[in-house]
């Protein structure tokens, strides 16, 4: 780990905090195309921010301790999960200190947090949420575990600098294998960052909603925190599948041009990924909460025919 | 030819014949005293074949045993019962738990299986009275049988007797008598639990009012 | 003065001077010091062996070798502790009106006189008199059993008498067959029923005479020790019973019994050669081992269940001996005493609980520790010892046993397993309620005597954690004896 | 002048338990001097076993021989590496859980203090007895009475039916399991009729005896680790003890079952059949699919935990499973790798399941209520419980940086490079149970969120619970302990890893701390860091730092200002604790997606009900698949068999003549 590295890491982390919203601005605005209606402007997400920053802290009677560390620990989480991921280079000094397992232990630990605190102050929508959502997490965990095993099982390594580098820079193969983790893939980042079909970030209908359940009560900066963590989630999560399925252009060395290459680069996989994700939400209704775990349980499947199709066909033992 | 034989074994084995021509006897009657008498009548031959078997083998405690079995099998344990009879009151008739055809032809089947048992014993046996442990055997079981098919307490004991009559005349006829000490200890203990089961006929008598043995089957885990 | 005559004169004279006095208040004390006097008299006796090897007395009628001595000593310590134990719980009975003071006198004579019986045909070389005391001990104990004359008790006693008398006929038979064929050999001198002479010429005995002169001794005292199925007499006598009796029948004379068989068995293996009588004594003990263990889940009688469990017991030694071999006979005769002394002790903890609560009834049988937390803990450990847990010494000697049947007859040892199991899951099930939970029971005129309870329970416990090694060579030099 | 052997010094540990239990006797009723003396003192000494099992680590065996014992098997004793991990897991969670016990016993609670103190730590000493056994009967022998104490621990407050129910059937199970544990070490001398551990390590035994004698031990032990399907004492007899004890039952009992799998499998029984492991493997995907999905239904808390140890026993069974499989196709590196993650399991569970009873045994005291749904908001009552139980909720979730995932971590690695078994179906399974474990994994948090979730946040079900009390200080010092040990275990995996690697190495020959030292004590690369690698500390660091550095910035170009205000009702007027979810409402998702996995009695409300009422009962399939069936049968044997004592005098006569005519017919020498 080099001082390059160092810098090119911090550079990444910037970037993402940076970014992150934007991208959510973005989606949010091409749905609006999609569906005719009049977009928000491109920064309202940074708008929306410092509007809630600039608020009081609202609490309820209650809340505990939990209640107001949670934000800041989904917050510290989903940083990290962004310093992991290789979205510009792959030579993260940070990249050693969690594989792709503990990635997922990452999201994990954040779904815990925020369900915790969702509990805590008591109020039967809190509840109801934080159920639905350690529901969702459940299924769409596992299947997340199993796409990174197809990859990391291409790569024969689990840290995903090393699978990035695998699939980038060494001659290339089509794995079919990676089409099913793919589609897996696709369906687990919807359920986990509350999209349609799964979740519907735009309700507020108490019964159908699952990640705005578990908010209700926050507010002022917590909230902000919080959607800035949403924000960032959802980046990760786009990093994390254009690493695994398009990694072309990701700087392998820490040579400075190489990541000035990357950005933009980079800039426009994410545009197209949340045009199609806008697309999905669009022509796709939400589904009843129970015919979520059938998605899920779609998605796990086919993650798993996924691992068996890379163990039967591309396997040369 | 008999005249092989010598007189004293010929009639060993004629008595040992009329133990066992007894014992079916006993296993045929239906009422009490006569089985008394019945049984009484075995302890007299009984004693009368040890008598003859001193005298041929001249061993001189066969007299003493002969005098016990006297003493205790044809004149004090019949007249205890006896006694018992009176005193309790109990009702001639015996019922049986088999129809006695049917008892028959099983001690029948019991004696076959007992002298079959016995031959190769007896084939080894020196002694000129070697049938008789054959016919010893047969007389137990057939006591036992006895003891199986009778419904009533003294009819059992009655068997339980001839039982150890059986046992007496294997012991001399066939081996010579036991040691002295021996046979003083079964005598002893002959008496000893003739006298106990006179008390027990009492209270059972007192508990149940009648010495009918099916009304004990209350102890039972089925 | 001679301890053997001493040890034989204490019961005889007790209990002559108890047919008399038994009725005096210091008659209990007598019994109690009769009893001690024998215990003292058996050590004594037993110190005598180990030092200065088997003797013979009055000229050679009996015969003390380090076999029997140890049994000698067991029987004389249990007939001291349940001496000790049935003075309280008899004045109890006393009081609640169930005994009558010509009955306790009764009581005591024929207790002595029974544990009389017991020493001679322990001690006794001439198999005749072996068979004349074991019948003695029956006739001793039948009065015993029909003591508290309810129509329950006198049931039990014919049934005792009849079934066991019949029994012990055939032992006679046996035992005629036997003399039959020493006889051929020993001539007609009156020692051919002295069990060391037989010993000497036991080559040659007559195989068929011998054969058939064993069968009908294993099923004449097979009866006693309460072989199945041959057993039945066992459960009444014991459930019906005063508890005394009930500890020592099952503790004392089912072991005298075995022992029996165990004397003639030598002689048989000598005259057939080994196997014969072995097999026959693992089937019955086999057979035995299972049928008890599927009757003790039907028990609702809490006498009545651990005298199933005796025979249970008594399946799984007589199949130890039947295995023979060193290792076997020792793991035998380490089970007899683990049995006597915990069953015993299990008898006695059974008997006040009885007396508390008024019933023999399980299901009215609750919350021991709670009436006297002494009781409830014994109950409750004896339980667990005679199931084979360890740290007791029960468990010692079923471990040994089942080993050596791995060893020798591994198809055996899935049915052994399977019984113990089936065992431990009926008794332990029944008895936990019983000391477990909570009651309203009122307290005694009498405070129980606990102490040989837990005597026994640490005596058990000891052997299971350390065997001392004079007992062990004791024990080695018997299981050599039998072969 | 001799010197004080490791050996000798757990001996004298042992007997040091027995005489503070002993101690207890002396005065049975004085609750103050047996809980503010003898306990620590218990404590005191298992820090000791703990420190001479941590030290031993790397150590050649040692033997020794007491004079106690059968006259021809005197205890045999062996101090190896296996035993002193175990030791040194027993040693540290028992420290923890007898400071805690200090403060937890008190007057009147069910039976005498002495008694407890007495079975308690006799309970201990044989634990320790049984790691250290040597031979059969010494094992047996330390195997029962661990039973036994344990038993009547369990059944302490015994004036309850079901306590005495659950202690019977424990009991019995755990009966029923030596007897096949005996069984298997009797194959395992094959007639040779030594019965030390040497001689069956001595003997050559035919793959099928061998194979034999495993299942038998998987069964035995199973019993007593609590395998599907011989797991049905352990939801029952767990919430029954006292809180102390069932942390030692779940904590460091089960391990002792552990214990002996890996003594039998890897020690004893001899080179192991690829099969075997596939075995281990599905028994333990099955139970802890099974734990998981029990523990996220249940309504009582300790239930609750019981069932999450069933699930972690499951996931042990199949690190041992993989094991076992790799060992067999002589893949050693990888079988270290998985042997680690079984061992790190053992120790983290200790760790955090002792944790999470004893928190529960807070709550019972403060609160007199087991049943979760009538607790709830205590984390404003008991903040030291609830902040200490979170440390063992998120290590129970298997999540970073506590214990819990670095064994998942490394479990999951042993399945990643399992593929290259020269078998094809097992490249198949392999797959499959790793997508179960990963299933399993992510149903641990839910039910875990469940547990903390409901116990100790939102709103306070009954009024009763505004009165609780927090912890005092004992229990508050064995619960830090605990909750320190779990941290420790999350963030110095490389260096635990470094000292129980001398396990691997005796039992595989390999293991896996050449490579880990390579990179430093504070990465964990298995392999290599490009294959893999996890560091904790640097995690935690991230976070922290990210945290602290976002309420900084916040607080500095914002604000800090916060007001209170009641909760936002959403419209509806009455928001009362009413409202929130039920334990069985929060488990309903469960209920519905896994419906066929349980025995349900639902009663649901209709219309016209004057008294509406909704309840949900589950019951356990195994009992009526297995164990009923079972019962009927004995039933109908002993029913049958006891025709044979009918009552009838004539015909006991009958049997005893014709047992007689049969054998003079047909018994010839």
């Amino acid at each position: 780990m080099n001082f390059s590295g160092l810098l090119a890491q911090l550079f990444a982390i910037a970037l993402a905090l940076a970014a992150a919203p934007l991208l959510t601005g973005w989606v949010n605005q091409c749905r609006a195309w999609l569906q005719s209606r009049s977009a928000p402007p491109l920064l309202q997400p940074y708008y929306m921010l410092h509007k809630l920053f600039n608020k009081d802290v609202v609490l309820a009677h209650g809340a505990s301790d939990l209640f107001r560390f949670a934000p800041f620990i989904v917050f510290g989480c989903m940083v990290l999960a962004c310093a992991i991921i290789p979205s510009l280079s792959t030579d993260l000094p940070f990249a050693p200190s969690a594989d792709t397992i503990a990635l997922v232990g990452v999201f994990g630990l954040a779904r815990i947090f925020i369900s915790l605190a969702a509990m805590d102050i008591g109020t039967s929508f809190g509840s109801l949420g934080s159920r639905r959502e350690m529901l969702v997490g459940f299924l769409a965990e596992p299947a997340l575990l199993m796409v990174i095993f197809t990859t990391a099982l291409i790569s024969q390594s689990t840290s995903v600098a090393t699978i990035v580098e695998t699939l980038a820079h060494r001659e290339f193969i089509i794995y079919p294998s990676l089409a099913f983790a793919g589609i897996a893939f696709t369906f687990v980042s919807l359920a986990e960052n509350a999209r349609v079909p799964v979740d519907n970030p735009a309700t507020h209908l108490e019964l159908t909603m699952i990640h705005e359940a578990m908010v209700l009560e926050y507010s002022g900066r917590h909230l902000a925190l919080i959607e800035w963590a949403a924000s960032l989630k959802l980046y990760a999560y786009s990093c994390l599948g254009l690493a695994l399925f398009f990694p072309w252009g990701i700087a392998a060395g820490d040579s400075f041009l190489g990541l000035l290459a990357a950005v933009p680069l980079l800039a426009f996989k994410l545009a197209v990924g949340g045009f199609l994700l806008a697309v999905i939400e669009t022509v796709n209704a939400k589904m009843r909460i129970f015919r979520a775990p059938e998605f899920l349980g779609t998605a796990f499947l086919l993650a798993v025919l996924g691992l068996l199709v890379r163990l039967l066909l591309e396997t040369r033992v | 030819m008999n005249a092989a034989i010598p007189l004293t074994a010929q009639l060993i084995n004629l008595f040992a014949a009329v133990i066992l021509l007894l014992a079916f006897a006993m296993l045929a009657q239906r009422r009490v005293l006569p089985l008394i008498n019945l049984f009484a009548l075995q302890g007299l031959t009984l004693a009368a074949s040890t008598i003859v078997a001193a005298v041929s083998t001249g061993q001189h405690h066969l007299y003493w045993s002969a005098g016990l079995t006297l003493l205790l099998k044809a004149a004090l344990l019949p007249w205890i019962l006896h006694r018992l009879v009176r005193r309790l009151h109990v009702k001639w008739e015996v019922e049986s738990l088999i129809n006695v055809p049917t008892t028959m032809l099983v001690g029948i089947g019991l004696v076959i299986i007992a002298f079959n048992v016995a031959l190769p014993i007896s084939q080894l046996s020196d002694t000129i009275t070697r049938g008789t442990l054959g016919i010893a055997l047969a007389v137990v079981m057939l006591a036992f049988l006895m003891m199986i098919t009778r419904t009533k307490a003294i009819p059992q004991v009655v068997g339980f007797l001839a039982m150890e009559n059986g046992l007496f005349l294997a012991a001399t006829s066939a081996t010579y008598g036991m040691p002295m000490v021996v046979e003083l200890g079964i005598a002893l203990d002959v008496l000893v639990g003739a006298i106990i089961l006179g008390v027990f006929f009492f209270q059972i008598r007192d508990q149940f009012d009648s010495l009918d043995i099916r009304h004990m089957e209350r102890l039972k885990d089925n | 003065m001679d301890f053997f005559i001493l040890m034989l004169t204490f019961p005889l004279v007790s209990g002559a001077l108890l047919t008399v006095f038994g009725e005096r208040a210091w008659a209990p004390n007598l019994n109690i010091i009769a009893s001690l006097g024998t215990f003292l008299c058996a050590a004594g006796l037993t110190a005598e062996i180990v030092a200065s090897g088997p003797r013979m007395v009055f000229g050679e009628e009996f015969f003390i070798d380090s076999l029997n001595v140890f049994l000698v000593t067991l029987t004389a310590f249990v007939g001291l502790t349940t001496s000790i134990f049935s003075g309280p719980y008899m004045k109890n009975e006393q009081e609640h009106g169930r005994l009558t003071k010509p009955r306790l006198r009764l009581y005591k004579s024929m207790y002595q006189l029974f544990m009389f019986t017991m020493l001679v045909a322990l001690t006794t070389n001439n198999l005749g008199i072996l068979w004349v005391a074991m019948e003695a001990a029956t006739l001793t104990t039948v009065l015993l059993v029909s003591l508290y004359r309810t129509p329950a008790s006198l049931e039990a006693a014919w049934k005792y008498f009849i079934l066991c008398g019949v029994g012990i006929a055939q032992a006679l038979f046996g035992t005629i067959l036997l003399y039959f064929a020493a006889e051929r050999v020993l001539g007609e001198t009156g020692n051919a029923l002295l069990w060391t002479h037989l010993v000497d010429v036991k080559g040659q005995l007559e195989p068929t005479i011998m054969s058939l002169s064993f069968i009908f001794l294993l099923v004449g005292y097979g009866t006693k020790v309460g072989l199945a199925p041959l057993h039945n007499w066992l459960p009444d006598a014991h459930a019906e019973g005063p508890t005394p009796i009930s500890a020592v029948l099952s503790g004392l004379l089912l072991n005298v019994a075995l022992y029996a068989i165990l004397r003639c068995k030598v002689l048989a293996d000598g005259a057939i050669g080994p196997g014969f009588a072995g097999n026959l004594m693992m089937g019955f003990g086999l057979f035995t081992l299972v049928v008890a263990a599927f009757f003790l889940s039907r028990q609702k009688d809490v006498k009545r269940m651990f005298a199933y469990s005796s025979i249970e017991h008594m399946g799984l030694i007589t199949f130890a001996f039947g295995m023979g071999g060193a290792v076997a006979n020792f793991a035998g005769l380490l089970h007899m005493t683990m049995h006597s002394l915990t069953k015993s002790a299990i008898f006695f903890a059974v008997g006040h609980a009885t007396q508390k609560t008024g019933t023999q009834v399980m299901e009215n049988i609750r919350g021991l520790m709670k009436i006297n937390p002494l009781i409830g803990w014994g109950l409750m450990l004896g339980t667990l010892a005679i199931l084979g847990m360890p740290p007791f010494g029960v468990f010692a000697s079923e471990f040994m046993i089942l080993t050596h049947a791995m060893k020798h007859h591994a198809w055996a040892t899935p049915v052994l397993l399977l019984a113990l199991g089936v065992a431990f899951a009926a008794i332990f099930g029944k008895v936990q309620p019983m000391v477990f939970g909570e009651t309203e029971a009122k307290p005694l005129p009498h405070a129980p005597a606990i102490t040989p309870v837990f005597l026994h329970l640490s005596l058990v416990l000891m052997l299971g954690l350390y065997i001392p090694p004079y007992l062990t060579r004791w024990f080695h030099e018997a299981a050599r004896m039998l072969g | 002048m001799p010197t004080l052997l490791p050996i000798d010094a757990l001996l004298i540990a042992a007997c040091a338990w027995l005489a503070v239990g002993l101690a207890g006797l002396a005065a049975p009723a004085n609750t103050r001097f047996i809980a503010r003396t003898l306990f620590p003192l218990g404590a005191l000494v298992g820090l000791l076993v703990g420190i001479v099992g941590l030290c031993f680590l790397g150590e050649s065996p040692e033997t020794a021989v007491l004079v106690i014992g059968l006259p021809d098997l005197p205890f045999h004793l062996r101090l190896d590496n296996l035993t002193a991990v175990f030791a040194m897991l027993l040693g540290f969670a028992s420290a923890g859980i007898s400071v805690y016990a200090a403060g937890y016993f008190r007057q009147g609670g069910g039976a005498a203090p002495g008694l407890l103190c007495l079975e308690y730590h006799v309970f201990l000493a044989s634990m320790l007895m049984v790691l250290l056994a040597d031979d059969a009967y010494a094992f047996m022998v330390a195997w029962e009475s661990m039973a036994l104490s344990s038993f009547f621990l369990v059944t302490t407050d015994h004036k309850h039916g079901e306590i005495r129910r659950a202690g019977y059937l424990y009991l019995l199970l755990a009966h029923l399991g030596a007897i096949s544990i005996l069984l298997s070490f009797g194959v395992m001398t094959s007639g040779s009729g030594d019965y030390s551990f040497a001689g069956m390590r001595a003997q050559e035994l035919s793959p099928f005896w061998a194979s034999v004698a495993y299942l038998l031990a998987l069964v035995g032990f199973g019993a007593k680790a609590g395998l599907v399907p011989v797991h049905v004492w352990l939801p029952e007899a767990h919430p029954a003890a006292p809180s102390p004890v069932s942390a030692m039952m779940s904590g460091v009992m089960l391990k002792t079952a552990i214990y002996g799998l890996l003594r039998v499998g890897f020690d004893l029984v001899g080179e192991p059949l690829w099969w075997w492991g596939v075995v281990a493997l599905g028994v333990g995907l099955v139970t802890a699919l099974f734990g998981v999905l029990y523990s996220t239904v249940q309504s009582d808390m300790k239930r609750l935990l019981a069932y999450s140890s069933i699930e972690n026993i499951g996931l042990i069974a199949v690190g041992i499973g993989l094991t076992l499989t790799f060992h067999a196709y002589g893949m050693e590196a990888l079988a270290a790798l998985a042997m680690t993650a079984v061992l790190y399991h053992c120790l983290a569970h200790a760790g955090f399941k002792s944790l999470l009873f004893l928190c529960t045994g807070s709550v019972l005291h403060a609160t007199k209520e087991r049943s979760l749904g009538k607790l709830g908001g205590l984390i404003h009552r008991m903040p030291w419980v609830a902040w200490l139980a979170l440390a063992g909720v998120i290590a129970s979730a298997g999540l970073p940086p506590l214990s819990g995932f670095v064994s998942e971590w490394l479990l999951l690695q042993s399945f990643l490079f399992s593929p290259g078994l020269p078998h094809p179906w097992l490249n198949m399974i392999v797959p499959v149970a790793a997508a179960v474990v990963a299933l399993v994994a992510a149903l641990a948090g839910f039910a875990m969120v469940k547990f903390f979730g409901i116990i100790f946040l939102g709103q306070m079900r009954e009024e009763s619970l505004k009165d609780a009390h927090d912890a005092g200080p004992w229990e508050k010092a064995g619960l830090v302990w605990l909750a320190s040990l779990t941290v420790l275990l999350g963030v110095l995996p490389a260096t635990v890893i470094g000292r129980i690697d001398a396990v691997t190495h005796q039992l595989l020959g390999t293991g896996l701390a050449e490579r880990v030292r390579e990179h430093g004590w504070w990465m964990l690369a298995p392999i290599s860091p490009e294959r893999a690698s996890y560091e904790p500390l640097v995690f935690l660091a991230t976070i922290v730092a990210s945290v602290l550095l976002g309420r900084w910035v916040v607080r500095r170009f914002y604000h800090g200002r916060m007001r209170r205000s009641p909760a936002w009702d959403c419209g509806y007027f009455f928001q009362g604790p009413r409202a929130q979810d039920t334990a069985e409402g929060f488990s309903q998702p469960i209920r519905r997606i896994f419906e066929p996995m349980f025995r349900m009695q639902r009663h649901f409300p209709t219309a016209r009900d004057a008294k509406p009422y909704y309840s949900v009962k589950v019951e356990d399939h195994f009992w009526h698949w297995l164990y009923v069936p079972i019962a009927r049968a004995a039933k109908a044997t002993s029913a049958l068999i006891a025709t044979l004592q009918g009552g009838r005098i004539a015909i006991y006569l009958l049997y005893s003549f014709l047992t007689l005519i049969l054998l003079l017919l047909v018994a010839r020498p």
